[in-house]
C-alpha cells in the first residue's frame, strides 16, 4: 500500500500516568485522493472523545495539527486522527498510548527447597500493578557470578520454580526478582542463600514412646527420619504436654540421627500428646523447620504402691 | 439446471447452507473483536484510507447473473475462500489474543472449500486443488493502522463475499 | 559379552491361549567354563515349576532338549533351561512366552461432536480382553478415502476425541475403531456419518411465558436458543403438565429459529410446568436431542367473569 495521506506522531507512546501527551498530525494533501480541493479541517479524538488540537500550515502544502494532553490518567487509549470528507468524519491516522508506573520493587521474596524433586520454589510480593506490559524473572546464580539462570512465573503469578539441573547444591547462590517494563526496572533484595538452607522437610515420625526406664518418671521416644533426609545432620524439637496443660513443655538441641531421646519428670498415670520437627543443621536463619509430626498420645504407668 | 431434483446435491446444500451462516458467524465475531480492541467499526470513517491499501477482494460475479452456472459460481467461491484464507493471516497478526476465533475460521473455510470441491467432483465438474499450504505473499503495510484498516476491511469484504456466496447456495437449493 | 552357553528357542514368543508350545534348549558344553566334565542334563521350568523335557545329543557336541507343552493355558510365563551344576540348578536360558486371542471386535460404536471445542468423542465396547499388549485407534476419514485422522484412547480407556482440525464438517466421514495384537487385528463396524449430525446441543432457554391473547386459554412462549446454534436450522420440542396429570403433553415440530409458539387448551387458573428441547433439523437418525431445558413453571389466569 502506499505511504497513508496522514502521519500521526507522539512523544513516546508509553508515558509516566498523569504526565502530559504531545502528539502530531501530519495531513499530505496531495498524497490523500478526494482531500485536494476545499479547505483539511484536522479533528482529534480520544478513544471516542473528541479532543481539540491547533491546526497550523506545514512545509510542503501539508497540514499540521498539534495536540497536547496536560494529564494522561488513561492506562491504555487510542489518539485518532480525522479530517472532515464529503460530510463524513474520516479516521486517517492512530496512535496508540499507555500509562502507567515503573515496575514495583518485588518484597519478601522467599524460597523453598521441595526435597522430592529437588526444585528451588520462590515466591515474593509483585507490590502496585504497573499497568504496563511488565516481564518479571526470577533471577539466580551461583556467587561467582557465573551464567544466571531462574525461572519466569506464569501469567498474573508471583511464584516459580528453579529445577534441579539449574541449582548448585550446598553452595551460596544469589537469587532475587527482576521486573521490567518500558518505564524502568526494580529488583527485590538479593538472597545469598545455600538451596540446601531452605530444603521443606518432611515430619519425622514418632515410632514408639515407652516409660524406660521402668518405674520411672522418665519417658524413652523413638523416631524416623524423613526419607531422603538420612545423610542430613538434623537438629530437632520436641513438644508434650497433658490435655489438660494449657501450654506445650519444648525440648530443644535434639540431635534428629540419635533416632531416640529420653525424657524425665513426667506424671504418673496422665496421659500425653508428643509431636516433633527438625530442620537442617545449618548455620542459615532461613533454615525451614518442618510441620510438627503427626501427634502421639502416651499414657504413663500408675506409680509403684511404695514401701510394699 | 437437471441437478435441482438430485436428492445428494440437496443434501450437499441444506448441510453447506448452514455451513456458510456458521462462517458468517464466525467472521461477525471477529468483526466485533476488531471493533471492541481496534475501534475500528463503521466502514463509512475508513474509506479516505482504504484509498491507500490493496486489500484482496474476490470476485464472484459469477454468482451474481440470475441464470448463473453452478460450475462457474462454485468455482469463484473456491477460489474466494482461497485468497481469504491467505488474507486471515493478516487478521492473526492483528489479533493474537484471538488465535483461537481465526484458526476456527480457517478449518471452515478449508472445510466448506473441499466439501463444494468432492460435490462438483460428484457431478463430474472440473475442479481445482489448492495447495493446503497458503503460498500468496503477505500484503505489507505502511504502517501499523494501515495493517489494522486493512484487517478491518479484509473482514468486511469477506462478509459481503459470503452473503453472495449464501444467496447463491439458497437460489439452487429453491430451484 | 560372550554369546552364552546355551539358547533357548521357542516356535513363536505369542500364541492362542490353549495352543501347543514348542521349545528346545541346546547346550554348547565348550562355552559353558565349569560343564566341561561330567554329563550335562538338560531342565525345564515353566515359572518356578519343573517340567519334563527330551534331551538328545546335538550336533558339534552340543546338548539339545526339546519340549512340547500340549495346551498352555498361561497368559505369561517364563520358559527357564537349566543345567545342573555343582549340584545347583543353574539357570542358562529362558524365553518369554505369551497367549492371549486376538483382539475382539469393539462393538457400540458412537460418536458425539462437542460444540464448544467441535471435538468429536467416540466411545465402544471393547469387549473381552485379549491378555495381548493390544494397540486400539479410532480411525477417520473423509469419504473420498482421503488421508485417514483419528485418535489414540488412553491406556486401558475405550473413548477418544479427533480434534477439530482433523474433522470434515458438514460432509459424510467414514468412522472406526481398529484392535491389532500380535494375533490379528479386529474393526468395529464403519460409521460414515456428518459429525455435524451427531451435534450435542445444550438445552433452549425458556424466556417469557404469557396468556397472550389476553383473556384466552392460549399461552405464548418466547426461548432464545443455546449459544452457538444460531445459524442452525432447529427443530424441538415442547412439554407441559399441571402438577396432577400424569404425563406430559409434547408438542412436537416447533421451529427453533421461530423464537416463540403459541398453544391452547389451557385450564384457567392452574400451574403447568414447561419444558423443551431441540436438535439439529439433519436427515441422519442418530441426530441427539439436547437435554430437556430447566423447567419453567406458569400458573394461567383465572376465567374472567362472564355476563358482565
Amino acid at each position: 500500500g502506499t505511504l497513508g495521506c496522514a502521519s500521526v506522531t507522539v512523544g513516546s507512546p508509553i508515558v509516566p500516568l498523569g504526565s502530559a501527551v504531545t502528539a502530531s498530525c501530519t495531513v499530505q494533501r496531495e498524497l490523500c485522493r478526494g482531500l485536494e480541493q476545499g479547505k483539511v479541517r484536522i479533528r482529534w479524538m480520544l478513544d471516542n472523545k473528541l479532543v481539540a488540537g491547533s491546526q497550523r500550515q506545514g512545509p510542503g502544502g501539508t497540514e499540521v495539527s498539534n495536540l497536547t494532553l496536560p494529564r494522561f490518567n488513561h492506562t491504555q487509549a487510542r489518539l485518532w486522527c480525522c479530517v472532515e470528507w464529503n460530510g463524513t468524519k474520516q479516521r486517517v491516522g492512530m496512535a496508540e498510548i499507555r500509562a502507567g508506573y515503573p515496575p514495583a520493587k518485588p518484597l519478601n521474596l522467599s524460597c523453598v527447597l521441595n526435597l522430592s524433586d529437588y526444585g528451588l520454589t520462590c515466591q515474593w510480593e509483585q507490590g502496585t500493578d504497573s499497568h504496563l506490559p511488565t516481564s518479571v524473572v526470577l533471577k539466580c546464580t551461583g556467587s561467582r557470578a557465573q551464567e544466571v539462570t531462574g525461572c519466569t512465573p506464569r501469567e498474573g503469578h508471583s511464584h516459580c520454580t528453579v529445577p534441579r539441573r539449574l541449582l548448585q547444591l550446598y553452595r551460596q547462590m544469589e537469587i532475587w526478582v527482576s521486573a521490567t517494563n518500558a518505564l524502568g526496572t526494580a529488583e527485590s533484595e538479593h538472597l545469598c542463600i545455600d538451596p540446601m538452607d531452605v530444603a521443606k522437610l518432611d515430619p519425622p515420625t514418632l515410632q514408639s514412646i515407652q516409660s524406660i526406664p521402668f518405674q520411672t518418671d522418665c519417658i524413652t521416644l523413638a523416631w524416623d527420619l524423613a526419607w531422603g533426609t538420612e545423610h542430613m545432620e538434623l537438629q530437632c524439637e520436641l513438644r508434650y504436654r497433658a490435655p489438660e496443660d494449657s501450654a506445650w513443655a519444648l525440648v530443644t538441641g535434639i540431635s534428629g540421627r540419635a533416632g531416640t531421646a529420653q525424657r524425665c519428670g513426667f506424671l504418673f498415670g496422665t496421659q500425653y500428646h508428643f509431636q516433633m520437627r527438625c530442620r537442617r543443621n545449618s548455620a542459615s536463619a532461613l533454615a525451614h523447620w518442618s510441620e510438627w509430626s503427626p501427634c502421639r498420645s502416651y499414657t504413663t504407668h500408675e506409680k509403684a504402691p511404695t514401701g510394699k | 439446471t437437471e441437478l435441482s431434483g438430485d436428492q445428494d446435491f440437496q443434501l450437499f446444500l441444506q448441510r453447506n447452507l448452514e455451513f456458510t451462516r456458521k462462517i458468517r458467524g464466525d467472521v461477525a465475531a471477529l468483526q466485533r473483536v476488531v471493533c471492541d480492541t481496534l475501534q475500528l467499526c463503521k466502514e463509512d470513517e475508513l474509506l479516505l484510507v482504504r484509498q491507500h491499501l490493496d486489500i484482496a477482494q474476490a470476485p464472484l460475479e459469477q454468482c451474481h447473473k440470475r441464470t448463473f452456472q453452478a460450475e462457474t459460481c462454485f468455482s469463484q467461491i473456491r477460489a474466494g475462500l482461497h485468497i481469504y484464507q491467505g488474507s486471515l493471516a493478516t487478521i492473526q497478526a492483528l489479533l493474537p489474543g484471538h488465535a483461537g476465533l481465526v484458526e476456527t475460521l480457517q478449518l471452515d473455510m478449508a472445510n466448506l472449500s473441499s466439501n463444494i470441491q468432492q460435490q462438483m467432483e460428484d457431478l463430474d465438474l472440473a475442479t481445482v486443488t489448492y495447495p493446503t499450504e497458503n503460498q500468496d505473499p503477505l500484503p505489507t503495510f505502511s504502517s501499523h493502522f494501515h495493517h489494522q484498516v486493512g484487517g478491518f476491511f479484509i473482514l468486511a469484504n469477506f462478509q459481503r463475499f459470503l452473503e453472495t456466496a449464501y444467496r447463491a447456495l439458497r437460489h439452487l437449493a429453491s430451484l
